[in-house]
């Protein structure tokens, strides 16, 4: 369920007030127009994830780099745990 | 595309993928609660990839899949009426006690196929002699969307426009499954853009109630096979935490701004999920404040409850008890063409997920 | 074409009456613009020589948007119609053409769709050669509606059958998928998006003939996978030749947009229309110098062998997913829908 | 054909998807309907051999009521097709089919439709070679339009055209007017009238055969007065060849039920459509032998000479009426409408 | 047909003509006032079949040929506002200042054909959240059966229900036509089917006032041709009577019953005709106690009047001050595939008839 | 103008009151409904004169025969006049 797709924010389009905000996201070249309301810290060159026409979450550029070291961060979890 | 096509890597997948085998010494029952999870393991083939020994059961988290009976006719009733009824694509094939959507639509109806909710308030403003009605199903993923499009309507005094809602929540069935007393889950998957919008922290309650991990896990092949790695590793270490694969997106608090849209509408209440039954305060209702833009009480549709094809073993498989291809009916009578059941309708229901792409048929 | 002289701004029921009306518009811009030996008789039926077998094909088209990025319906009507008599083996020759027109149509869409029909059939080598037009009321149709029916004369080289296909052959196809289908995909209601995907909408009859010309019956099969898409057809493939279609989903030629388009509709691109894609299934033995005439072809830059027919898993095609697991590919139950929730 | 096993009582968008629906909705009736060899292939297209000049002739049907008095839609295309193949002096042999389905049509409809068309073509002794299914949205067709292409041979000895009618030959026309048109409009909402006017739908083919073996080069045109009727076709006839058409009103064959419709409406019986009614340009050595030909064939029992050709008033249709005066038959305009006040 | 075939017969029409070649000795000029006649003398080749010296004037009754430009503009304007506009065939084709209802229709207007008016109550039946307008064309043989349709609607409490009346009157225009300083009409036919509601007693004051025959008379042949001679006997013998040849018909008091719903719903006013201008008291218009029936008071409907296409002589041709042919337009820039004026649309109109059926034309 | 058509009544269908009165007219086996209000005189088997779906007139059968003695009258007439 909840079909969910990162882009980039690329153009705030219109903001009808401090919560009703809207802009344009590109999925590598795909442009939608969705709300931005969910995610008011979101800004112009951040990805977020848009879930049926709304931004629900920024993508956090860090957590997404530390996915690719899982193994070796519990692998050393467990090297820690093993020397115990 | 960034964000998407590195977590579906052939290397990176592999090396976890040999990491659960290396460490998997004993079975274990490992639900995903996420229909498109489900979708995910199946298309991209990790089911066989997997450890015999690791077994995957498909949850209820398709919530096309679970959207009542009663409500989908409902809808139709609506539609028959003359409102311009829009939904989801998927929602609109799945048979009601008579029809779907998608039928009545051929008999006449105006249906709309939409991308986003919000689309439903141009629609309203585009026909202001028509009732136009949202058929608002979902998880938690899809409530604050819902909710806006009603926020909307009110901001811009639309009074044509209403919602159809049927919104279920993760947690309770979660709990609805372990309580049950065939359940053989050791650990789950928890569905990641419901995470995306609630956090994590509803589930340590859980956690610790039942004794089980729950790992929060994306929807890309990397992420679920880390999921995956990181309960079976849970389970043969005899721990049960609560861990968070999917950091990039997924807080502890989850999405504050969300949650604050789905509490100016909804509150919770009772839910009944097809398949499976009434559940106790398993879904949001709509807030009396709010109640002019709720369709059931605008509308006053009483629709005449229908049992269920009694062949049908949904329930069963939405609660992972049963396996689709477990299903006398698979492939049989039961088809995408012709769907006894929601399951075999959404294709995040994991018996057409199954249907589609498992090469299990094949044998 | 000048629209001042045609005399009247949008067509009317009067205009399907067979009257004077009808002649009118017949002439003032179908005879006018097709102009040809064989339709110059302006006769209900023409009368062609065509020697030896022939390959006769029809389709009709119905879009919405009549216009789409990329081309419109009347030169789909023409490639449409032109690639499956090429699809049989056969170097399309003639098309009949018969209009359905919703009344209120505008005579300048008209104009330019007629036009495009001419410049699809001049550069796809053939003559339309009969033709009907009828007009329905307002709410009877949907703009214009196009019937083409192709014959082609077989290629002397051809031996185009399922039955010739073996274990081992190789699936090749052109070019990218799912173009077409995306491309009609962003201007629908309620799901448009902006995106610079086009109809990859063309005639194929000269690759195909030029195939046919340096690999004879080396060719087992040609397929254009239209509506249904490539997992439509190679699964109808499997199951007419009763062996199993094995594929690499790494391999198969989508393009960036087109993939990202997909992904937030929630669409398999296997299952989304082509019309300008075709399959060959050719013999092992050539299947580097057909990818290497096709990659030299301006039709099949993107070329790419993706799967191959194999005896496994008889009726059924099956996929290596990118991460290497497998899925089978079913066929297209009903019209793919987006899925969101 | 048994309904409860077709699985669907209406054709919706999915049946024209190109995926399972559609294979099933033409497994179950299409192909099961007509089944030969040809069109077992399942292909898009179909090869066949046809020797010598080929006859091709294309048009869409598009008729309200579907079912009507006399007939329905599906045995109409057939008709129709047919009898525009034998106008070009060719024997009708294979047809190609395509339709454009409305969601929401009945399966038992389209059924009846179907196994009309495979009626109307076995005894007009065509076959159904290859064919295609579109389903368009509600509000976006009418229920059902019908393609058909029809290819045919040209009889060996035929010796069609304008260029051979000569002053002095004559014009035999093979029966009553204007029954189609009526039937129709007995059923239109608003004109509707109580009659057993039945539509003339029919397959004129082995008539013209007839005439084609016994009287070979003396058959100068053969036309089938459809939409515009015979008044719009024998003034075309008259402009092609730039001679005269001379008629005598009390001669063309009018039922009575017919002609009070026409005279109730106002509507002029010579510009009413016809389906099963053919003109026949004979030299005038043979137009008794002719006449008895075709008035001793079932399609031809009330056949009459109704005129001939004339140097006079080149490109014009006159008429004697009733009481000897005269008049010009000129081409309709655009539809013809009820003349009330 | 019964009482129609019979007056279609060769040799009886023969023997008529035949005696008025016989008794002619001086030109003389006879208009038809009906268009009715005008199509039937031409489709059948009378003009051609009488002497040369009886020369037949094309007059005005054609009601179609008469309707106001504005007026049309009017139904053009409801049908675009999404009322249901109900018409006879012959008037949707003509053209409006910008375009005819059938032109109209085809960019989405509802425009229902009808045989008789009274249909249009069940079309205002069947759509009772739509306004239905029946465009009420005619002379007086069509009022009754108008205002019939409002009796019917007012009877059955019918609100969505009202007509676009334009209703003209014979005699009026027969007075304008012999006032006119360029008259040369000797006498005239009394259009049959008119008579047949108002009786022959109209014509009295008309016969005396100018001194001229009037023969009131049928639509077939025969009845034409007899109309004629006795036209043309009373000329030849110096006299101007009132005859009657369609006596099987119509009688001198008319039809009282319908002469009743006439007036029940209508009153004499002026009316405009198209080509000619106002005439005073030449039209019928609705009652005050009728007003709610009558679609310009309900709908306000202001179109701009605009002028006629200035090269268009129909003014004349109707007056009958020149034939068809004698228009430079005329077969040229004026086809009835795009009429210049109304006479070329109706087929009734004197300029359509010739285009259609004379055999002048060959010449 | 004003095309009307003689057609036999064959039946009456409705009689709403004393005035609404509708019935079928065949011509020559073509049948429609048509008002028969302005027509009260007319009976089953009468000729009637149809206009716009409403019977505007009864045709009376002996005028109709005279009709086609219109040159016997008109010419004796004259005889008579010549006899003067
Ligand atoms: S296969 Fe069909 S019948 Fe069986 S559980 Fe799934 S939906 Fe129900
Ligand atoms: S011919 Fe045309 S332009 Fe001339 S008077 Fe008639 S309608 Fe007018
Ligand atoms: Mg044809
Ligand atoms: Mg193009
Ligand atoms: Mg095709
Ligand atoms: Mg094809
Ligand atoms: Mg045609
Ligand atoms: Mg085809
Ligand atoms: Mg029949
Ligand atoms: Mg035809
Ligand atoms: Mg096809
Ligand atoms: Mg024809």
């Amino acid at each position: 369920m909840c079909l969910s797709i990162p882009g980039k924010l690329i153009a705030i389009t219109s903001q009808l007030d401090e919560t009703f905000r809207v802009g344009k996201v590109s999925f590598d070249g795909i442009i939608k127009e969705v709300s931005l309301t969910l995610v008011p810290e979101a800004n112009i060159g951040d990805y977020v994830l848009v879930h049926v026409g709304a931004a629900i979450s920024t993508i956090d550029e860090d957590e997404a780099k530390k996915t690719f070291d899982l193994l070796k961060q519990l692998g050393e979890l467990n090297e820690l745990e093993d020397n115990k | 595309m960034k964000y998407l096509s590195e977590y579906r890597n052939l290397e990176e997948t592999k090396k976890v993928l040999d990491e659960i085998h290396k460490i998997t010494t004993r079975e274990w029952n490992i639900m995903e609660i996420c229909g498109g999870q489900t979708h995910s393991l199946v298309k991209n083939g990790i089911l066989e990839l997997l450890p015999e020994k690791v077994r995957m059961i498909h949850g209820p988290g398709c919530p096309v899949c679970v959207t009542p009976l009663n409500l989908i006719d409902k809808a139709i009733e609506l539609l028959e009426q003359g409102v311009i009824v829009c939904s989801f694509g998927d929602m609109i094939r799945v048979p009601g006690s008579k029809k779907s959507l998608l039928e009545t639509k051929a008999l006449g109806g105006d249906l709309r196929i939409l991308y986003s909710p919000i689309e439903a308030i141009s629609i309203a403003k585009k026909n202001p002699d028509k009732e136009v009605v949202f058929f608002a199903v979902g998880f938690e993923t899809t409530a604050p969307a819902n909710a806006l499009s009603v926020l909307h309507a009110e901001k811009e005094g639309i009074t044509n426009y209403s919602i159809l809602a049927s919104h279920v929540l993760v947690p309770p069935a979660m709990e609805a499954i372990l309580d049950d007393k065939f359940c053989t889950i050791n650990a789950f998957l928890g569905a990641g853009h419901v995470c995306a919008i609630m956090g994590t922290k509803e589930y340590y309650p859980l956690v610790s109630k039942y004794k089980i991990p729950i790992v929060v896990t994306g929807f890309e092949p990397l992420d679920l096979v880390q999921g995956i790695y990181i309960a079976v590793k849970q389970l043969e270490e005899g721990k049960y935490e609560l861990a968070n694969q999917y950091s990039r997106i997924v807080k502890e608090e989850g999405n504050i701004a969300a949650i604050d849209v789905i509490n100016k509408i909804f509150e919770i209440g009772n839910r009944e999920w097809r398949g499976i039954g009434e559940i106790p305060n398993s879904g949001y209702v709509i807030k009396e404040a709010y109640r002019k833009y709720d369709a059931e009480e605008k509308f006053n549709i009483s629709t005449i409850k229908v049992p269920e094809n009694p062949n049908c073993i949904a329930g069963e498989i939405l609660r992972g008890i049963k396996k689709p291809n477990q299903c006398d009916q698979f492939g049989k009578t039961c088809k995408p063409s012709n769907p006894l059941g929601a399951p075999m309708v959404s294709s995040e229901g994991a018996c057409a997920a199954y249907y589609h792409f498992s090469t299990n048929l094949i044998d | 074409m000048d629209i001042e002289n045609i005399g009247f701004e949008t067509i009317n029921l009067g205009h399907g009456s067979g009257g004077e009306l009808t002649r009118n518009l017949l002439d003032k811009i179908i005879f006018k613009t097709f102009s040809n030996p064989y339709l110059d008789q302006k006769h209900d039926g023409s009368i062609v020589k065509i020697e030896g077998e022939v390959a006769i094909s029809t389709d009709s088209f119905v879009i919405t948007p009549i216009f789409f990025k990329g081309g419109n319906i009347g030169e789909l009507a023409v490639h449409g119609t032109v690639n499956d008599v090429a699809m049989c083996g056969a170097i399309p020759k003639y098309l009949s053409l018969a209009f359905i027109i919703e009344e209120g149509l505008k005579v300048s869409e008209f104009i330019e769709i007629v036009q495009s029909i001419k410049k699809a059939a001049d550069e796809s080598g053939v003559l339309i050669i009969t033709g009907d037009t009828k007009v329905v009321e307002r709410g009877k149709g949907d703009k214009i509606f196009i019937n083409t029916t192709g014959f082609g004369q077989v290629h002397p080289k051809a031996n185009i059958s399922v039955h010739n296909i073996k274990e081992g052959d190789k699936i090749i196809v052109n070019g990218f998928i799912a173009q077409h289908g995306m491309a009609i995909m962003s201007e629908r209601e309620g799901l448009e998006f902006e995106s610079t995907i086009e109809s990859d909408s063309t005639n194929l009859n000269f690759l195909v003939n030029d195939l046919l010309d340096v690999f004879g019956d080396k060719i087992k099969l040609f397929r254009d996978p239209t509506r249904g898409g490539i997992g439509t057809v190679l699964h109808e493939i499997a199951n007419d030749i009763n062996k199993g279609v094995f594929l690499k989903e790494a391999i198969i030629p989508l393009e960036k947009q087109v993939a990202a388009a997909c992904e937030m509709l929630g669409l398999d691109p296997m299952y989304v229309a082509n019309e300008g894609v075709f399959l060959v299934v050719v013999d092992p033995s050539v299947e580097n110098e057909v990818l290497n005439v096709m990659r030299n072809h301006k039709k099949g830059k993107n070329a790419a062998i993706i799967g191959e027919i194999t005896n496994e898993h008889p009726n059924k095609v099956v996929m290596e997913s990118l991460i290497g697991g497998k899925r089978i590919v079913s066929p297209l139950v009903g019209e793919q829908l987006p899925r969101i929730c």
